[in-house]
């Protein structure tokens, strides 16, 4: 029933697939299984995969809000890319895109 | 139309019923023919305003929230009620990035998000009895 | 599982509420993993007994309906009570073909439906009170 | 909103094309159209097009059965095609192949 998070890594850059539904609910995993990651890994850039993702609120906000300030504020730490319609609109409201990089696929964003 | 339709749900505090909740009230509002997008924004509000219900409100802990739904002529009502805690000042409650729950990685971004979504958004609350909001949204302008 | 989870929900006696109220049942009861056909059963019992409640307990006229699920252990139990016309004679009632609406095109097969389709039903029903159907449907054996 | 019958002739046949949903509240028209188109075309034979229908309960059987008896009981003189896992559940649990012929698709119907 769960969604599921998949967790890439290329490098020091942890990619992280979101589920289809980023909401509180969903977003209890994601924050225990990054900090995880984090902590066992040397992770400087994280790029955020919303490909799948139909549905953001508040929620999914607080956990971008804290993974951004956990690479520290420098540019291009954070980043992510496949944003929808619903997604985009959230983001854009939260001022999400004047913090971390938006782009269009996955293949740009490694680039960064 | 012109005639009033009404629905009210009561559920258990739980975080999945973040979900349910939205989907609901979505599958309700869809009798007065919106876009996409109007149901979008109606699913955002009715999340922020259920989650805040089951972390604010019962602080994850056991309890009822009742969402009622409204349609008339074009406009939708969502009523989001908890019998929780309470807010002892709305109007900081309503700032954008307040939040007490810092440390659950909370954005404080709820009420702002349920502004945005909706045309009207109203708090009513008391310390030790609860919180309801009342959000209003004109469909298909 | 093991814990119960509820929810119930009122809604005006209108036929657009039927596929509403199996859609509402459908997205509750997914939370105990249904198969496509169990939710197929549910949502075509919920319907047989909000049509009921609209058709024959509010005779097509004004009405409030509730309809209360209940998930505990793999077990559903979908409550749907009216406060119309009731039912003098409940036998009867349930016997297959038997309607009282035979101008309206009622195949009189609704009870049937309930009964094939859930595991349990049982129907309390006072003439001038109104009518109360429970089933039950163990999800996943 | 509302799911949309379409009526089509072939002949003396009626074909239906039944909507997504047929429940009471989709049945009302449908019952009123039919009588409505019975009565100003000469109608031998019946066809029910369930392609598109994902859900039925009783209040379709009911539709069914009156159509039924409206084209009088001789054999073949209703028949339906495209009946999916639900909505043929529900025609079995009515008994409804034993009154009506059913097929897979809507040539070999038409043919009879
Ligand atoms: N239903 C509620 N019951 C009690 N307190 C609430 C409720 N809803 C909101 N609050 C309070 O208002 C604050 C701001 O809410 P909100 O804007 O949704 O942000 P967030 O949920 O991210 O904290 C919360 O941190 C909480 O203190
Ligand atoms: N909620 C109800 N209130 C009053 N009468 C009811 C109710 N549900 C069923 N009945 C009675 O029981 C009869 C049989 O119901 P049912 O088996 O569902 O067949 P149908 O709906 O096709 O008539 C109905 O015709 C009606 O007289």
């Amino acid at each position: 029933m769960e969604d599921a998070f998949i967790y890439e890594a290329d490098g020091q850059t942890l990619i992280i697939h979101l589920p289809r539904e980023l909401d509180h609910h969903n977003c209890k995993r994601l924050q225990y299984e990054t900090d995880h990651l984090m902590a066992e890994n040397y992770i400087s850039r994280i790029i955020f995969d919303f490909t799948k993702t139909q549905f953001m609120d508040s929620s999914g906000i607080g956990i971008l809000l804290n993974r951004y300030k956990q690479m520290g504020s420098g540019g291009g730490k954070t980043a992510f890319y496949g944003a929808g319609a619903q997604v985009m609109r959230v983001l854009k409201i939260a001022g999400i895109p004047g913090l971390m990089e938006p782009f269009e696929t996955k293949e740009s964003a490694l680039l960064g | 139309m012109g005639k009033k339709e009404t629905m009210s749900i009561r559920m258990d505090s739980l975080s999945k019923n973040e979900a349910f909740a939205r989907v609901v009230t979505a599958v309700f509002a869809s009798r007065l023919d919106p876009t996409l997008e109007e149901l979008d924004d109606i699913k955002t509000a009715v999340s922020e305003a259920v989650t805040n219900a089951v972390i604010h409100g019962y602080q994850n802990g056991e309890g009822v929230i009742e969402l009622e739904a409204c349609a008339e002529d074009n406009v939708l009502t969502v009523i989001v009620r908890d019998a929780g805690v309470g807010i002892a000042d709305v109007k900081k409650a309503m700032e954008p990035m307040f939040t007490t729950a810092e440390e659950e990685e909370r954005s404080g971004l709820g009420f702002s998000f349920m502004e945005a979504f909706m045309d009207q958004v109203k708090v009513f609350s008391e310390p030790g009895k609860g919180t309801t909001v009342t959000m209003k949204k004109k469909i298909g302008r």
